[in-house]
């Protein structure tokens, strides 16, 4: 082959001979990708099992009950779809902002004081008006809430160019603090000693799916993760966010609207953050205690960047943790192992689907694909 | 003649995803040569500098120091057996000072003795004529600025093997040609260098030997005894040949003095610059006042880091205006934003083709659209039309002649030359009212050299105001109806481009006349 | 009546901190072994929504659930209403309901009150520190009761409190930093109440001199963690859940569950003061002369659960 | 009784040392590694372990020297599997942080159960070195001249780190290494080497402030002890902008501010407690929104280095 063609050229007389070839690939191609998914996971799998070994417990044992708990069990199926809603928002927060190059690591603060408020408007709106319209007043609340407190960054960040990460994470702390102020000085619910607020009754909860014990909020999840995937990978929308995120000066010298762009980013992202927020209070918990905190982000943000920001991915990911998740705990309780262990599992997993990353993102630059 | 070569490429090859960037190629290299590489866009050239600084390993192929085998593991190893590149694309940290740039390997626990290696530095300059501040922030200083600290850098490190890619690309023919005169000191001496350019003159006058890669092959080669026998006139006749393939008859004439038509039939003023005041730190710009007429081109000449960057931007609004005005088709803009003055008819091409002008992570596809974003027909309401978006970029890529394996590669993959053709594409492509070109033939090869000039006349002629800043004046005298100079952030002086204005420009940048 | 063939308790954290987490597992285990039913633990579960523990646990044939967190105590009788399985909770005595919800709201304010008491009757110095990890129900009553214990002894004795800082449960290095701070204030006496974070306050009594040179002692609560002690614990609110389970589970034998809510007491021993040789004896014979009054009810303390109660306790009193 | 007594006011200040020092440590440990492009998002892993391995050594030995040693190793163990992961195999370093402190989290509270859980043991009081005539100072001199050597040694990495930075080759490749690396490279010098060596430092600094938390801060070690002051520490090395000395000073910040939530609630001051832990965060924030100066990160920082890639 010569160094270059211009492209059009010659494109029209590739020889048959070679697309037999090229089907060969395809077929090797298939096998390969196989291999790099299901091989980090057998690797993970042995190395964990031998910690186990070594603590003494049976880990096909250990891993079978996580399968039968997280996958195979009806009501733990259940359990990690329900699991799966506030954490796909989560992940679609994380989607918008990092594309765009903005490293919002405040999602735990905005995840609940979305929540907080939702918990505390919920229970009196269902009060005034019928139960749909106060789950959609209350999605717009934690949603806009959410929003609300990413305003500062955004503003430092676009006009300022004041460092996010350093900024989110304050307002994180900031926000965790707030929100237990806010529970236990504004929000209490009177009927209780317990610093909480009102809780929102089981059948003014999201709905749920069928005859299952499964969260509509799954759905919301399903949605928001599918259409910011297709904002980002097929509106103009998604691809100057995703030209400021890839190189903020050639945005500006290509006369995008950078500083505006920003806001948008922070907007939605927080947005998104604080509807997971919304969506845990109305389809699982129904209330928010002072000193809660399920700090989703920090899971939530290796998944995104193993699933390379793509939406199916994510889904893929994330289902597989909140199955790994309630798996985990069952088995644990079962085998005797003190839950900590989940931990040590989360962590060689993620390692090893970064080194998979790694080496398929290779032979993709290798084959330039 | 010494026999022994210092370095031997035998059979080298190098493969990338879609493209053999080398192909089979043997050359040796000796000492006592400035050895120059040519080659259009895209052939290679760089490629094969990777791998002598030991940032690419062969494919295939094998490498000979001093007659024997040796792989260039690292550029540490490059440095090590005595190799010292300019690399085409900047190797220096911005946010050290050039001191500090030169100091990079030195023992980790040692305090760098700063003064002296500046006052080094400021000598090594001046002996080949150029002036550096070897304090100055590497960020804060043009690419021309930072391209002659590079190769005073390089000369420190003392190599014997000096690899030069497309080292005068930013440098005033002036300075280009000091350059040359050190590299035949240097050969003198004992060195080998490798030479890049795109300038054939530079080729004939400093070279003593030249290899011509085509299509990542080497093609021919000019040995020193036919350099000297064949004559000025027939070697450039047989380089062109050897690189395009074909005899001059295609090829563009050497840079003619082809002047414009004078002020015919111009018409009236599309871009008027007022009392334009810019602020920086390093070049602060003032009391810049230009009218360009529809139709018109005004050159920009002078020495790089002028001001020309700050000037530019400004127009562009990508940088402040502190005072005065800037009118497109008699409407104030220089409050506007970046996107709003394009949307009026305002086009830029910048020379950080790397740094802003595209988006290496993209596919060529997107960056030939990147100031398009979200226009129809390529978006409809929001929602890309991809096989829109392809059918323009394949038209673009053929039309502009972009080596690219395919539209889907990243722009960052492509050959420096070839990603300023993808720049001169996107901007010349489609309505506009004033265009400002920044260095716009940097990097091109011969051919697209003159097909872009030809292209900045053509959207001359079709009434559009055009101000071009570049370094090479022959470029401007080329193209121009007028020629601005520009020194210290100041214009400072506009000249009718006429038979005289080659010798007042002169003046005018040596600060002769005023 | 109904057959019951196994319970399970589910606790927050790791049954190994000598404090509620082992108090609850450690009751629940000998209240089955009493009743002769099998008890399953899980433990260290977090904050998270346990629904999906409650219900494997429901599904797996468990009689009775004991959410032993107040944070279970929303999600706890959910579960029970939608599987039909019974629970027990903390923290919510309203949600009492037959044959389904029983509420145990534990708290040791009157031990914390002869705690109160005690302490003030061993302070050199005239002033006590009250350490906490974070301020829920169940500590404020004991934080509370304590104060009004050591006003109620010796009115001149000042009393110092402070909460450790976020996310204090396991920060043992705030527990002993604060607990330095209230020592150097003058205390020579600390209450502490936490969780990982309680172990630094230990710390900090041992490895810190009062003001005047002397020993500073530890008076802790819920657990007993004299197995570990270097001779710096005065005493301990000690918690017994077992009589509070084994009522729960003889109760539901008898088809009475949810008729009543459970609590501990002096009077009954599951709450008391632990031992330690730190107690002089004649000092313990008063303290245990208080505990026969108010297990007569000649001394009344009520419980505050509340965390202004505290503040304006410790504020008030100073 | 009066209260703001001499101790009193001098616990204060030794409570803001105390917990400013692992601050300190891995505020300094984050600076190096983003110097040299590495986002190093494990150090709270990092420091976890440090405290474990230097409060197990310091326990088994008795010794707290040898257990600052074993800090520094316990955070470098971490550390070298973060060079290895991200460095040589170029790896996303916000993947493999989370992942490392996620692990290092497990695996110590499983040892912590394994080993402690039944005993729960503590160190003894670390040793004090007084300097002769300062420590006389009323309050500010028990306060800080009146200490262990650690936070002595401590301190003074704030003046060694300055030094290193900016008067050494080592400073200068470390800069390049985090700005352009390509650079650095064709310079001659060993980008992997550079970025892995600040690394392991890094890992050494916060293992040392874990080890510091647990033997001289709380004189045991509990499960997740560290609750969240890697990340403290990562926003401080971001707003000190590659300066030691503003890494200081933001440390000396946050421990001021916890000994004022103390001091201000053993005073009877009833402003609810999670107001009061508001306080450092909202300083820092209003600062920012005052002096809003842009955050100056080296701009290859979180990118793996492969040489050659286009
Ligand atoms: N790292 C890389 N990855 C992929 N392709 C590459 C890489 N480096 C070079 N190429 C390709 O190899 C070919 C030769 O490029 P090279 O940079 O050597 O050209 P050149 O002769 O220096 O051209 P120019 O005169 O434009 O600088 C080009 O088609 C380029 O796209
Ligand atoms: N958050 C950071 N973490 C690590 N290194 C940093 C950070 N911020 C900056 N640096 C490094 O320090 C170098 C110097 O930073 P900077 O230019 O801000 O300092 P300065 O010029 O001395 O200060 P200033 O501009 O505030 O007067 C940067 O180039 C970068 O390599
Ligand atoms: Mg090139
Ligand atoms: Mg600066």
């Amino acid at each position: 082959m010569t160094a270059s063609v211009s492209s059009t050229a010659k494109s029209g007389e590739i020889p048959t001979t070679k697309r037999a070839e090229d089907r060969g690939e395809a077929t090797k191609e298939r096998l390969l990708t196989l291999l790099l998914s299901v091989g980090p996971l057998i690797a993970a799998l042995l190395i964990a099992s031998l910690i186990l070994v070594l603590m003494g417990v049976d880990p096909l044992a250990y891993y079978g009950y996580i399968v039968k708990r997280g996958l195979l069990s009806p009501t733990g199926l259940q359990a990690t779809l329900t699991g799966m809603g506030p954490m796909l928002l989560i992940a679609a927060s994380l989607i918008v902002a990092f594309r765009a190059g903005i490293w919002n690591l405040g999602g735990d603060a905005q995840f609940l004081l979305g929540a907080v408020f939702v918990a505390a408007s919920a229970p009196l709106l269902v009060q005034i008006m019928p139960v749909w319209a106060m789950l959609i007043i209350s999605l717009a609340i934690g949603a806009t809430i959410g929003a609300i407190w990413s305003i500062v960054p955004a503003l430092l960040r676009a006009y300022q160019g004041v460092n996010e990460i350093i900024t989110t994470m304050m307002m994180t702390f900031l926000g965790i603090s707030f929100a237990n102020v806010l529970v236990k000085l504004l929000f209490l619910d009177p009927a209780t000693t317990v610093p909480q607020t009102r809780t929102l009754a089981v059948e003014d909860r999201l709905p749920r799916l069928f005859d299952t014990t499964v969260s509509s909020g799954v759905l919301i999840g399903l949605a928001a993760i599918l259409i910011v995937h297709f904002i980002m990978a097929r509106t103009s929308f998604g691809l100057k966010l995703r030209i400021v995120g890839a190189n903020a000066r050639a945005a500006i010298h290509a006369g995008l609207p950078v500083s505006a762009l920003t806001v948008a980013v922070f907007a939605m992202s927080a947005g998104l953050s604080g509807l997971s927020g919304a969506t845990a209070i109305l389809g699982q918990y129904g209330n928010v205690r002072a000193d809660w905190n399920p700090a989703y982000s920090l899971t939530i943000v290796p998944l995104v960047f193993l699933a390379r920001f793509n939406g199916f991915a994510t889904i893929a990911y994330v289902f597989f943790f909140s199955m790994l998740s309630i798996g985990s705990e069952s088995a644990a309780r079962r085998m005797g192992v003190p839950n900590y262990f989940t931990l040590v599992t989360m962590a060689v997993l993620l390692i090893l689907l970064g080194i998979t990353e790694m080496l398929d993102k290779r032979r993709r630059d290798r084959k330039g694909i | 003649m010494p026999s022994q070569p210092i370095v031997s490429l035998k059979g080298v090859t190098k493969r990338f995803p879609g493209i053999v960037a080398n192909d089979t190629v043997s050359i040796d290299f000796f000492p006592g040569e400035v050895h120059v590489l040519l080659g259009e866009n895209g052939a290679g050239k760089s490629t094969l500098v990777s791998m002598l600084s030991g940032l690419q390993q062969p494919d295939d192929g094998e490498i000979h120091i001093d007659g024997a085998r040796k792989a260039i593991q690292s550029p540490h190893h490059a440095l090590s057996v005595g190799i010292g590149t300019v690399f085409q694309h900047s190797m220096l940290v911005p946010s050290l000072t050039l001191v500090d740039n030169v100091n990079l390997g030195g023992r980790w626990w040692q305090n760098p003795d700063r003064p002296a290696i500046a006052a080094r530095m400021s000598e090594t300059a001046r002996s080949i004529g150029v002036d550096v501040t070897p304090m100055a922030v590497t960020s804060s200083l043009s690419l021309g600025e930072q391209q002659q600290a590079e190769i005073v850098r390089a000369l420190m490190r003392g190599s014997r093997f000096l690899i030069l890619d497309e080292a005068t690309a930013m440098l005033t023919p002036k300075d280009a040609e000091k350059l040359g005169l050190l590299m035949r000191r240097l050969v003198s001496q004992g060195l080998a260098v490798i030479f890049i350019t795109h300038k054939l003159n530079e080729a004939v006058a400093y070279g003593d030997r030249i290899s011509v890669l085509r299509l990542g092959k080497k093609v021919g080669a000019i040995a020193p005894d036919q350099l000297k026998s064949l004559g000025p006139e027939r070697v450039t006749q047989e380089i062109v040949r050897l690189m395009f393939g074909h005899s001059e008859d295609a090829a563009p004439s050497a840079p003619a003095e082809a002047m414009p038509q004078q002020n015919a039939d111009l018409g009236g003023a599309v871009l008027e610059i007022l009392a334009l005041e810019v602020d920086d730190s390093a070049v602060p710009v003032s009391g810049v006042e230009l009218k360009i007429r529809a139709g018109e081109i005004v050159g920009v000449a002078g020495i790089d880091g002028n001001g020309q960057k700050q000037l530019a931007e400004a127009l562009a609004g990508q940088r402040p205006v502190r005072n005065g005005r800037i009118y497109l088709d008699g409407l104030p803009i220089e409050d506007m934003s970046v996107g709003d003055r394009r949307k009026r008819g305002l086009r830029y091409v910048t020379d950080d083709r790397l740094g802003e002008g595209t988006v290496g992570a993209f596919p060529v596809s997107i960056n030939l659209l990147l100031k398009q974003i979200g226009d129809a027909p390529f978006w409809r309401s929001g929602l890309e039309s991809p096989a829109l978006i392809a059918a323009n970029a394949r038209r673009q890529v053929v039309e502009f002649d972009i080596r690219t394996p395919s539209i889907e590669t990243p722009a960052g993959k492509l050959s420096g030359g070839n990603i300023q053709k993808l720049l001169l594409a996107r901007e010349l492509t489609g309505s506009a009212r004033a265009v400002i070109f920044a260095k716009p033939t940097y990097g091109l090869d011969l051919q697209n050299i003159a097909a872009s000039r030809r292209r900045i006349r053509e959207a001359a002629d079709s009434g559009k105001a055009v101000l071009v800043f570049s370094t090479e004046l022959d470029e401007l005298i080329e193209l121009s109806n007028r020629i601005a100079v520009m020194s210290q952030g100041r214009i400072v002086g506009i000249v009718d481009n006429d038979q005289s204005a080659r010798q007042r420009i002169g003046e005018m940048m040596s600060g002769v006349a005023k | 009546s109904q057959d019951i063939k196994s319970i399970a308790i589910l606790t927050p954290e790791q049954g190994t901190d000598f404090g509620w987490n082992q108090q609850g597992v450690d009751g629940a285990k000998a209240a089955g072994k009493a009743t002769g039913v099998e008890v399953i633990t899980a433990e260290n579960l977090g904050y998270g929504d346990v629904r999906p523990t409650l219900r494997e646990l429901a599904e797996d044939g468990n009689t009775l659930l004991i959410a032993h967190a107040s944070g279970y105590n929303t999600a706890a009788p959910e579960i029970g209403a939608e599987l039909g399985v019974k629970v027990a909770i903390v923290d919510s005595p309203a949600s009492l309901k037959n044959g389904a919800v029983a509420d145990y709201t534990a708290s040791g304010h009157e031990g914390a009150y002869l705690a109160g008491r005690l302490a003030a009757k061993m302070s050199r110095s005239g002033a006590v520190g009250i350490v906490v990890s974070g301020e829920p129900p169940s500590w404020n009553s004991q934080s509370a009761a304590f104060a009004e214990g050591v006003k109620a002894e010796k009115a001149s004795t000042v009393i110092r409190y402070a909460v450790i800082g976020p996310a204090a449960y396991s920060d043992a290095a705030g527990g002993k930093r604060v607990t330095e701070s209230l020592i150097a204030s003058g205390a020579d006496i600390i209450f502490g109440q936490g969780n990982g974070s309680s172990f630094g306050m230990l710390q900090a009594v041992e490895t810190t001199k009062a003001v005047d040179g002397g020993k500073v002692l530890f008076i802790d609560v819920i657990g007993d963690k004299s197995t570990i002690d270097k001779g710096y614990l005065l005493s301990s609110v000690l918690w017994n859940l077992t009589p509070i389970y084994t009522a729960m589970i003889e109760d539901i034998k008898a088809d009475k569950f949810g008729s009543r809510n459970y609590d501990i007491a002096l009077k009954n021993d599951s709450v008391s003061l632990l031992k330690t040789p730190q107690i002089p004896d004649d000092i313990w014979t008063s303290v245990m002369a208080i505990r026969d009054q108010i297990v007569k009810g000649d001394i009344k303390v009520t419980p505050k659960f509340d965390a202004d109660s505290v503040h304006a306790l410790v504020s008030e009193l100073k | 009784m009066s209260l703001f007594t001499e101790a009193f006011m001098t616990a204060l200040l030794v409570g803001a040392i105390a917990a400013g020092i692992p601050l300190l440590l891995a505020g300094l440990g984050e600076q190096l590694s983003e110097k040299a492009g590495v986002l190093n998002i494990g150090i709270e892993g990092m420091m976890l372990s440090g405290a474990y391995f230097g409060f197990l050594i310091a326990w088994k030995t008795d010794s707290a020297l040898l257990g600052f040693l074993g800090g520094i190793g316990g955070g470098m163990i971490v550390a070298a599997l973060m060079a290895l992961l991200c460095v040589r195999l170029g790896l996303n370093q916000i993947v493999i942080g989370i992942a490392l402190t996620l692990g290092a989290e497990g695996a110590t509270a499983l040892l912590h159960h394994v080993q402690f859980s039944q005993s729960y043991p503590r160190l003894s009081a670390p040793m004090v070195f007084s300097i002769p005539g300062l420590s006389q100072i009323p309050v500010l001199g028990t306060a800080f001249f009146s200490r262990e050597p650690i936070v002595y040694l401590s301190l003074a990495l704030v003046g060694v780190f300055a030094y290193l930075y900016r008067r050494t080759y080592w400073g200068i490749a470390l800069q390049a290494a985090g700005d352009k690396p390509a650079a650095l490279d064709s310079a001659g010098v060993n980008v992997m080497l550079i970025r892995s060596g600040a690394v392991l430092l890094t890992g050494g600094l916060v293992g040392l402030g874990g080890a510091f938390m647990a033997i001289v801060g709380a004189g045991i070690f509990v499960p997740f002890m560290t609750s969240g002051q890697g990340f403290i520490g990562i926003v401080l090395a971001m707003l000190a902008r590659g300066q030691p000395i503003w890494v200081l000073g933001g440390a000396i910040l946050f421990g001021a501010c916890l000994s004022l939530t103390t001091a201000l609630q053993v005073a009877g001051v009833d402003i609810p407690t999670d107001v009061i832990q508001m306080l450092p965060f909202a300083a820092v924030m209003l600062v920012l929104v005052f002096l809003g100066r842009k955050a100056n990160l080296p701009s290859a920082l979180g990118a793996a280095y492969v040489r050659g890639a286009r």
